[in-house]
């Protein structure tokens, strides 16, 4: 992990403390799952100071107060909790389900969900409420269907029910390994269905949780309050405190502006802040405590598109990776605030991420002039670009800044730079969100390569990336075109199959072949960066998620 | 119909002359910086002393040298051969911008003047609506129905603009045709389609080259704006609306990206508007 | 009457003294000065009337005297002093002292010398606070009643409290003198304190200064009209591009003007002297037979107007007659003199003439046949016909075009190769007397008179029967005013035209017409050849005009006109 | 010199009985706003791509083409696929009941969003706009007729900040005061003291015009008879301006405040974002970006109704100011 703060200790008190022992009896019978063991807080009996409210500086302002953005995870963080969570090192934890068992076929799942939890407006939350969210986020139902949940499941979920007030039971089509983990991410935190029957207006805008923050008020534009859920009682095992959050609530200030933002910080007008500038990473490093983590999934790529001359040659696609020294390119754009990634198929804080695939396509202008030699890419034309067949050797990049930091942009017009030298001519196509949302630039005529990234906890992103297309029906979520049957096969046997290590061995065998053919090129990460005013402990970001802030453990220093 | 007697016929080229040689020397200079941007703007290689888009990583965000007269940014790009780069697409977007907000002020101011009556009274109350509409609000407009380009931003900022001007073109046409040389030339007998092209036009037009300088610098700030919300012109094209934007991030950590491009569309504005205002204060008579 | 004390002022001793005054602009010193040793000085109850046309330096000399000589104005003077103080020197709060308290001084055309946005109390009042004349706001009030009471303004309570574009430009200009005499200054200077005032009511102001005048304070009056000054100047001063050229007792200077430049001046003057005879210098003494003097009843009539009406539409949304029920006819080269103060409806006849303006009732024929009621299509053919020459000749010439242009524009069309054309224009040239080297002018390039001749080109350029002359002196210096007038019956005698002549001035329309319209309100009050008019006029109205008219008294001392101001005309 | 409306616009349009004239004005603004609306209605319609697509699309925060039943179901629910001409009757219908429709993004009524959004812009605009005026008439009270070095400077100023971009001055003077001095808070929400950087940065920029202008007609005002008469009954220098030049010149500044309006809006959108202020320009900034078409011609209308009133008020103004409004 690249955190350069120590993972502070965690810390169990009063009844949290009773509830984790029999956490921890629980676990102990399950089959199929890696055991839990909560450590003990090393500073017990040091008083915290409570109160306070943490000014935080956010990026962007989501449309709606969940949903499939990451964006929207890291408010939902705040005020829902997941029916499990995950860990640093990706084992699933109890969190609103003390325990569970997974049938012999792995088809059935029976959650023990934990007693006496509430949601924020009262209602019960209890095996049924959770499945009602469960089978609402399948749905075709406009206001309960998830974004990030249905392309994970869709394949093989089949119902949710609760068998007793206390004892959910998920049913599968066919086994499906990564649910959990799915479970775990922050878009799929439980709502109140009393509370979601309201309708997604009054949802986004208020929406009801169990977790530590109640959202107290949205004022647009400027900021989302929330205030302590003083019956906190679902903390997950992960957390290192149980019980109510410390401070009294806090105040999610959007301050899109880098400038402003990282300046509130450095003129104490808010304790903490996302998204450090590339240009302050140095002095942010000196000044402030600086949280960081890398999102799993696919890291920040480029996809080729293989479908079509000239990507549809994997000597071609090979080349362009050879051509351009893309670690210079991150290096010198990001000014050192994010690393290069050259493995395209999986992001560096993947369990299954392979560190020898890191440096794939090392920066080689010779090979990359051979390879396009031998695809035939041999004539030039006046300005130095190839030519074949009376084609040129033209790619075009389309991106967004949706998805691409600020500074990114920069690092593709060094890219653009260098392939110039091995032969390629390439454009930028630079697309607003809303564009890009509507899919300009994204037709099968419209682009070479495309920019994007999926963050997910690890290689279970895989079946939304390379899953072929089905019936007719293209995967949308595949905009490289690559299909390959084969991979297919490997990516479905990991899913499968509940052993840790022959799974991780399928995903690395895929991930091989995927980086191997190269219809996607490692660019550099998609990170999630904090930094917190001294005074301000013990915020983390959830490494086992994807990396939202979480504040329920946040508490201000004796001194403020 | 009838043929003039042009007596003096150099006179315009002396006027001209006269022009140049009697400038007070806030004129001259800005007329000289007018000059150095265009001359950027068509030939931009005579005045780089680097390539504006070549990368040099070893010398990323160096502040203003020697070498680098006006710094690099940070992909060791020299921004005074960039803001140059920059000029072109700039002033093309103010030329453009102006030509088009003119060319739909002309053509409706000048209708609704000479109509009058119903037509003048439907122009004018569309010249309101669109007057009412806040200027960046209809380029706004325009970026969400077409998506930003540099084609949109003429377009928005032409159409934003365009109302001002046909409000003002239509008032000159109505001051003009009530004057006592028009009600003269009537009195002479000449057709109406006569003594609007012979009369009414070219002195309802003179002022407008004063409003059209002034109008490209206004329509440069504009399309910045645009640029600068990230609704403009695609990179690496160094526009000097993307050159702030860009800049925008770095401005606490390297200040000239920021500006330097701010200074380049200020200065190039200003320039104008003294140029235009004395080119006015000249045909008002006052000089 | 007011209630300040009287100041203490021996009515012995020269109240203003001014010794060798020269004023400069600019920051160049070797600029010329405007206004060069000039010297006078003044006692209580004495009146000095500075005379002299535009550019004369008169103005500056006033305003000289109150500090106010303008911006970058440099004033030397081998002595000023007021009333024992030194002026010469004195700093900005000395002079705020003088004005308004030792110096009242009264700009011409009232309509912009009192603020537009102010109440005509206030304003009057405003030199009384300044100078803390009045303790309490009533006694404010009162004093300001009573000012306006002193000048003649009927209905001073109402009056106060109204702007001044609510009052007559009689009313106006009194207001401005109550203004001035509010802290009962002991000199009074009056700049061109009755141009732009219609007859009647300059002759009210005219007796409101000799009034104060009588009441023991000293008098400037500076004017460039003679005949206005003859009636109240003890002591004259005539004076030319920044110089006095004489200087002398009001009945020396008008009886035995000793300078050529002054008896010029006196020539000029229309009123009173007999039709063809001319005016300006060049041909004085050149009596000249009369070309039309018998009576015209044989000549073919060339423009008839029956009962025409226009109305416009008022403030108040009413229909207000402009011009009700006018007839007359103008025959073929006879000059038709249409008198009246402002808003009579001349103008707006004038453009029903030349159809401008379509009458909404009644016809103008013209050459026997119909002309307003023709469609403008048919008309334009037979517009050359009649021409106009405007009081603002500027305005009427395209900035953009030059002066060959404009002539060549307004030729016949049957003018046809360009070098017959160019000879044309450059003959029109010569038959108003300007050099061909004026043709690449631009009209803002000539003088007030030259454009005035250029308009007059341009109105007989296309040969036409009628020119319609609207007020074409009223805005010339007298000797330009003598020069032009004399152009015109010189033209007509030459080429023939009628003219149809406005004018608010009776003097120049009684030395120009044959016959006389007296208008008033739109309709016709008079009618008749001129000599019968002025001789024998039928309306009271146009006894009252001919009454008020000014008159160069030439021996002032016998024949002051008596005091014939009533108080409450408006 | 200025692209503005002219002065006299307002004088012509005035009749002389209040009522009648006060009933004209709010007729032609109930004209104005409905064909702002007749066009921002046609922006709905004129955006290019499906619309279905697009709301898909941006809340699930993905990209390409969804299922065609998930676009039936939007077009269902926004009433895509009925006629244009009933979907114009019923959007001026629900205008009528204040309804300005759902943003696509966020879900909620577009009237509510632009309710608590333009406060702080509005906020923000009068205080500039005051400020501006503030500003302008002082360094014109100052420098006008005067020839020294001040006021050679300061009116070479006016010129120079009536061309600065107000983004790039507000980011300037936000490093500057804020981040480095430390004088104004960087996050200034709704704090006065948080308002003075955003307001500064407009009103700068628009006292240049307004500078200009009031200066022009101060000048021109100063060469008038009435202010020599003022002066000639011994009224200071300082007394002339103030009591008798200072009303004329601001005049034609007062006809000028409805067409700052706009200005300042526009200035105000990419101020608000600047500064990261909570306001119009943000929201709107968002939605054009993810083609909320609602918001945008949401934000047409009721701007063009913001319009209307300001001239009304404006020319309300002038008829105070200006005696002569009411005879003539």
């Amino acid at each position: 992990m690249l955190s350069p703060t120590a993972r502070p200790t965690r810390r169990f008190t009063g009844r949290s403390n009773h509830l984790a022992r029999k956490m921890a009896a629980t676990l102990a019978v399950l089959s199929g799952l890696s055991q839990w063991t909560p450590s003990v807080h090393a500073q017990e009996g040091v008083a915290v100071k409570r109160g306070g409210v943490i000014r935080y500086g956010h990026f962007q302002e989501p449309a709606c107060l969940f949903g499939g953005w990451v964006q929207q995870w890291y408010l939902q963080r705040q005020y829902s909790d997941n029916l499990v969570a995950r860990s640093d090192d990706g084992k699933i934890a109890p969190w609103l389900a003390e325990s569970w068992t997974i049938s012999d076929d792995k088809k059935v799942y029976t959650f023990e969900i934990k007693p006496n939890v509430k949601f924020t407006d009262g209602t019960a939350l209890d095996a049924q409420a959770i499945a009602d969210n469960i089978n609402g986020w399948l749905s075709n139902n406009p206001d309960l269907r998830n974004p990030t949940a249905a392309p994970y499941l869709s394949d093989s979920f089949e119902l949710a029910k609760a068998i007793a007030p206390q004892r959910l039971q998920v049913t599968l089509k066919v086994p499906f390994e990564p649910l959990l983990n799915v479970f775990a991410q922050s878009s799929q935190g439980i709502l109140s269905p009393t509370a979601l029957k309201r309708g997604l207006a009054v949802n986004c805008e208020k929406p009801v949780g169990s977790g530590p923050f109640i959202v107290d008020k949205w004022r647009h534009g400027r900021e989302v309050t929330f205030r302590r859920n003083p019956d906190y009682n679902s903390a997950p095992a992960i957390a290192k405190h149980q019980g109510p959050a410390y401070v009294d609530g806090i105040s999610w200030k959007f301050l899109p502006d880098q400038t402003v933002r990282y300046g509130s910080l450095i003129t104490g007008e808010t304790d903490a802040i996302y998204d450090i500038p590339a240009v302050a990473w140095k002095d942010a490093n000196s000044r402030f405590a600086v949280l960081r983590h890398i999102t799993g999934g696919t890291p920040l790529r480029l996809a080729l598109y293989a479908a079509r001359p000239p990507f549809d040659d994997v000597l071609v696609r090979k080349a362009f990776a050879y051509s351009t020294d893309r670690k210079a390119a991150v290096d010198t754009s990001f000014l050192g605030s994010l690393p290069f990634e050259g493995n395209g198929a999986l992001s560096q804080s993947s369990p299954e991420y392979l560190h020898e695939l890191g440096q794939a396509y090392a920066y080689d202008i010779r090979k990359a002039n051979q390879l396009l030699d031998q695809a035939g890419w041999t004539e030039r034309d006046r300005n130095g670009v190839r030519v074949k067949n009376g084609n040129s050797l033209t790619v075009r990049i389309s991106y967004s800044n949706a998805f691409l930091k600020p500074d990114g942009e920069q690092a593709l017009q060094v890219i653009q730079q260098q392939a110039r030298a091995a032969g390629f001519d390439v454009r930028l196509q630079p697309t607003n969100p809303a564009d890009f949302f509507a899919g300009r630039n994204l037709g099968p005529d419209d682009y070479e390569i495309v920019l994007l990234y999926w963050v997910a906890p690890g290689a279970e992103i895989f079946r939304i990336s390379w899953k072929p297309d089905q019936n007719g029906e293209p995967n949308r979520f595949n905009p490289s075109r690559f299909q390959d049957s084969a991979l297919w096969e490997v990516i479905q046997r990991a899913e499968q199959d509940f052993s840790s290590a022959e799974r991780k061995g399928l995903y690395q065998q895929a991930e091989r072949k995927i980086v191997d053919e190269a219809p996607v090129i490692g660019f550099t990460v998609l990170d999630v960066t904090l930094a917190t005013s001294p005074s301000l402990k013990d915020v983390w970001l959830d490494h086992g998620s994807v990396g939202e802030p979480v504040f329920y453990d946040a508490h201000f220093d004796e001194r403020k | 119909m009838s043929r003039s007697v042009e007596v003096t016929v150099s006179r315009p080229l002396g006027e001209l002359l006269e022009f140049i040689c009697y400038v007070p020397f806030r004129v001259a200079a800005s007329l000289a910086t007018i000059g150095f941007f265009v001359l950027a703007a068509i030939a931009p290689k005579v005045l780089q002393t680097h390539d504006p888009l070549a990368i040099d990583l070893s010398s990323s965000l160096q502040s203003p040298s020697i070498v680098h007269w006006l710094g690099t940014d940070q992909l060791g790009r020299d921004l005074y051969s960039r803001v140059l780069e920059g000029a072109g697409q700039s002033l093309a977007i103010g030329l453009g911008a102006t030509a088009l907000s003119m060319s739909v002020a002309l053509i409706l101011g000048v209708a609704a003047a000479l109509s009058g009556g119903l037509l003048d009274s439907i122009l004018t109350r569309i010249f309101d609506v669109l007057f009412a509409i806040p200027t960046l609000l209809l380029a706004l407009v325009f970026v969400t129905v077409f998506g930003p380009s540099v084609l949109t931003e003429v377009i928005a900022v032409g159409i934003g603009t365009a109302p001002g001007y046909a409000r003002m073109i239509r008032g000159q046409m109505l001051s003009i045709k009530g004057t006592g040389y028009v009600e003269a030339a009537k009195a002479l007998g000449h057709p109406f389609p006569r003594i609007v092209w012979r009369h009414i036009l070219p002195n309802a037009m003179s002022p407008l080259t004063a409003m059209v300088t002034i109008g490209v610098g206004q329509a440069i700030i504009w399309a910045s704006g645009l640029a600068f919300l990230g609704l403009g012109v695609a990179p690496p094209a160094p526009e000097w609306g993307a050159l702030l934007n860009a800049g925008r991030n770095y401005v606490i950590y390297a200040w000239w990206l920021e500006i330097i491009p701010g200074l380049a569309v200020t200065i190039f504005a200003l320039s104008l508007t003294i140029v235009g205002g004395h080119l006015q204060d000249r045909l008002e008579g006052k000089i | 009457m007011l209630q300040a004390p009287p100041k203490p002022v021996s009515q012995q001793a020269d109240l203003l003294t001014v010794d060798s005054l020269h004023v400069s602009f600019g920051r160049d010193i070797s600029a010329k000065a405007v206004v060069r040793n000039v010297s006078f000085s003044l006692r209580p109850g004495r009146c000095l009337a500075i005379v002299g046309e535009s550019g004369s330096g008169k103005s500056v000399t006033a305003r000289a005297l109150i500090g106010l000589a303008g911006r970058h104005a440099r004033v030397h003077a081998r002595q000023l002093s007021f009333d024992g103080t030194d002026l010469i020197g004195l700093h900005d709060r000395g002079w705020r002292r003088i004005r308004g308290n030792g110096i009242g001084f009264v700009l011409q055309d009232a309509l912009v010398s009192l603020d537009p946005l102010r109440r005509v109390g206030k304003e009057i009042g405003e030199g009384l606070r300044l100078h803390g004349a009045v303790s309490s706001r009533q006694e404010l009030a009162q004093r300001v009643i009573a000012l306006l009471k002193l000048v003649g303004i009927p209905e001073p309570e109402i009056k106060a409290k109204q702007l001044p574009q609510q009052l007559s430009g009689g009313q106006r200009q009194r207001a401005l003198i109550a203004a001035a005499l509010a802290l009962d200054p002991h000199l009074l200077i009056a700049d061109e304190p009755t141009t732009a005032l219609d007859v009647t009511a300059q002759a009210q102001v005219l007796a409101l200064l000799e009034e104060t005048k009588t009441r023991g304070k000293a008098l400037i009056l500076v004017s460039h009209d003679l005949a206005v000054v003859s009636r109240v100047a003890d002591e004259v001063l005539v004076m030319r591009q920044g110089e006095v050229v004489e200087r002398g007792t009001a009945a020396q200077i008008f009886g035995d003007p000793r300078h050529s430049y002054t008896r010029q001046l006196l020539d000029a003057v229309p009123s009173g002297r007999p039709r063809g005879s001319r005016l300006s210098s060049s041909a004085i003494g050149e009596q000249t037979e009369p070309a039309v003097q018998s009576p015209q009843t044989s000549r073919p009539i060339v423009l008839e107007a029956t009962n025409l009406v226009k109305r416009f539409k008022g403030p108040d949304g009413t229909l207000r007659a402009a011009v009700d029920g006018v007839s007359f006819e103008l025959r073929s080269g006879e000059t038709l003199g249409i008198v009246g103060e402002s808003g009579s409806g001349k103008s707006t006849m004038a453009r029903m003439v030349l159809a401008l303006e379509g009458p909404d009732g009644g016809a103008v024929q013209f050459e026997g046949r119909a002309w307003t009621t023709l469609a403008e299509r048919e008309r334009r053919a037979r517009r050359r016909s009649i021409s106009i020459i405007y009081q603002d000749p500027l305005s009427s010439f395209d900035p953009r075009w030059t002066v060959g242009r404009i002539l060549s524009d307004s030729l016949s069309m049957d003018v046809e190769t360009s070098r017959k054309r160019q000879e044309r224009v450059i003959e029109l040239l010569d038959l108003v007397g300007l050099s061909s080297a004026l043709l690449g002018r631009r009209p803002l390039e000539l003088s007030g008179g030259q454009r005035q001749r250029v308009a007059i080109a341009r109105a007989i350029a296309p040969n036409p029967a009628v020119i319609v002359c609207d007020e074409p002196v009223s805005a010339l210096d007298v000797s330009i005013q003598a020069q032009v007038l004399d152009l015109l019956d010189d033209l007509k005698r030459h080429l023939g035209m009628s003219y149809l002549f406005i004018s608010h001035d009776l003097g120049v329309v009684r030395h120009i017409s044959d016959r006389i319209i007296v208008m008033r309100q739109g309709r016709i009050v008079d009618c008749g050849a001129t000599e019968e008019i002025f001789l024998n006029p039928q309306s009271e109205y146009t006894r009252s005009l001919i009454a008020a008219m000014p008159r160069l008294v030439r021996d002032p001392e016998i024949s002051r006109p008596s005091m014939m101001l009533e108080r409450g005309i408006a | 010199m200025l692209i503005l409306m002219n002065g006299n616009e307002a004088v012509k349009r005035v009749a002389h009985n209040p009522l009648v004239w006060f009933a004209r004005r709010i007729l032609s603004g109930v004209a104005v706003v409905w064909a702002a609306a007749t066009f921002a209605f046609l922006i709905q319609c004129l955006l290019p791509g499906d619309r279905a697509q697009i709301i898909i699309n941006v809340r699930s925060g993905n990209v390409g083409p969804a299922a065609p039943a998930e676009l039936a179901a939007i077009n269902a629910q926004y009433g895509f696929d009925q006629p244009l001409v009933v979907q114009y009757a019923k959007y001026v219908w629900r205008i009528l009941h204040g309804d300005l429709g759902e943003s696509y993004q966020q879900h909620r009524a577009v009237a509510g969003i632009i309710a608590e959004q333009i406060g702080p812009t509005i906020v923000l605009a009068i205080a500039a706009l005051l400020m501006a005026w503030a500003i302008a008439i002082l360094t014109t009270l100052l420098i006008a007729g005067r020839d020294n070095i001040w006021s050679k400077l300061l009116s070479g100023a006016q010129i120079f900040l009536a061309t600065v971009p107000p983004y790039w001055l507000a980011t300037i003077l936000l490093v500057i005061f804020a981040v480095n001095l430390r004088i104004f808070p960087v996050v200034g929400e709704s704090s006065p003291m948080g308002l003075v950087l955003p307001t500064l940065a407009l009103a700068l920029e628009l006292s240049g015009f307004f500078g200009q202008v009031v200066l022009n007609e101060f000048t021109r005002v100063l060469e008038q008879p009435f202010v020599t008469s003022a002066r000639a009954r011994g009224m200071s220098d300082f007394g002339v301006r103030l009591h008798h030049v200072l009303r004329h010149a601001a005049l034609p500044g007062i006809t000028l405040s409805g067409w700052a309006l706009g200005k300042l809006l526009s200035g105000a959108i990419l101020i608000e974002v600047v500064f990261a202020r909570q306001g119009l320009g943000g929201v709107l900034v968002a939605a054009t970006s993810s083609r909320d078409v609602p918001i945008v011609s949401g934000a047409v209308l009721i701007s063009a109704g913001l319009f209307v009133l300001v001239s009304v008020i404006v020319d309300l103004a002038y008829r105070i100011l200006d005696p002569r409004m009411k005879l003539t």
